[in-house]
């Protein structure tokens, strides 16, 4: 089971900031995610997301351990 | 110490903790950034970091800082959560042996905490709330420091 | 606030004040000079002032300061008398709308404080005590703000 | 009397620090201290000292007031 993470503007628009969800890629986990809630599906591949696996910037597909965490980081504002 | 924090801070007192028995260093070189109340137009700041992440982020931009500017000793303190108008966001101070080091690496480390750091944030105010994006005078602020980077 | 003083002072607790009901400003930039011990060189440091006419000369250059970076308060605290190793010499804490300004203008107040200001300054080392002229470095750090300086 | 006051190295060179001196002028003033002690007149004349009638800095000669603080500044150093 992936733990998937959403920050910032992400959360308020899926309405959740975790959860655990099996997928054996990042590409099927988008997937998934899409069918779920289109609206988070579109806004997960928008400008600017970066995807973090277990606190490492990832870019393209890649396999997915049975506890990766998948964090999905709109565009850092800073503090 | 790079440090993330939900509970208020008093940055005086980092600051005298940072000054004890520096014998050798000379320079201390502080920023504190405070919460804007904007008139009102801003009510409460909220502040979300990815704890372990925003950390080890800070941190690769604070080696950098010390080996660019030579630095003797740097703390940054960050709240994350919601904040409200006059308190500190950000406290970052720097320790060197000739206040130009000292002055350019908080300058320096302040540019990337405001504009480049994982934080995502939001202002609550009369209208509800909203996410904020880096303004373009934080950006081209962190470009004053791209052009003597080694590529 | 322009202030001379015979007694250690806590920049840390200055810095607390300072910061104090600042819900408009934003930006708060320190500068803390620390008597360096200069491995056993230096064993007391001794500053002279001249009452009065040392605080107006400051006190123009910081209406200077006030006016050029466009400063929502400043505060200057400066040591007299014999300071010893790791003791604060000097505070300069600036608060305004942004950083850039606050930085800059803390920046300036110190390179005038370090070079220029109405202070005679003694060492007493090992090997007896020796007045001390502003370095190269400090001339070249204030000549800095000349170039777009008004005539 | 005009009060004198020696500055940094001045004063260390001189052995005072303050004292009371009747003269109308400052080029008396510095004629007679010179008289009482030529190493610190010479001091007194050399590059960069500078000479504040109360609190203000003045340049050439100057009358002097009943009650007027008269004090050499060597460069100064900064804090």
């Amino acid at each position: 089971m992936a733990r998937v993470l959403l920050f910032g503007r992400l959360s308020d628009l899926a309405g959740w900031r975790e959860r655990e969800i099996e997928s054996p890629f990042l590409s099927a986990l988008r997937t998934r995610l899409t069918a779920d809630d289109p609206v988070l599906g579109e806004a997960l591949a928008g400008p600017g997301v970066q995807v973090a696996l277990d606190q490492v910037i990832v870019r393209g597909d890649a396999p997915l351990g049975a506890r990766t965490e998948v964090a999905f980081l709109p565009p850092m504002s800073g503090g | 110490m790079i440090r993330l924090t939900f509970e208020a801070f008093d940055p005086g007192a980092l600051l005298t903790a940072f000054c004890q028995g520096r014998a050798e260093v000379g320079a201390v070189a502080t920023f504190t950034g405070l919460a804007r109340a904007e008139a009102g137009a801003t009510q409460t700041l909220e502040l979300e970091a990815y704890p372990g992440f925003t950390e080890a982020a800070i941190g690769k931009v604070a080696d950098q800082a010390r080996g660019r500017f030579g630095l003797a000793d740097l703390e940054i303190v960050h709240r994350i959560g919601r904040i409200a108008p006059g308190e500190p966001i950000v406290f970052v101070a720097t320790a060197a042996g000739h206040r130009r080091e000292a002055f350019e690496a908080c300058d320096f480390l302040m540019d990337y905490l405001k504009s480049k750091a994982p934080f995502w944030k939001k202002e609550h105010g009369p209208g509800g709330p909203r996410w904020i994006e880096p303004s373009d005078r934080d950006h081209a602020d962190l470009q004053r420091w791209d052009k003597d980077t080694p590529p």
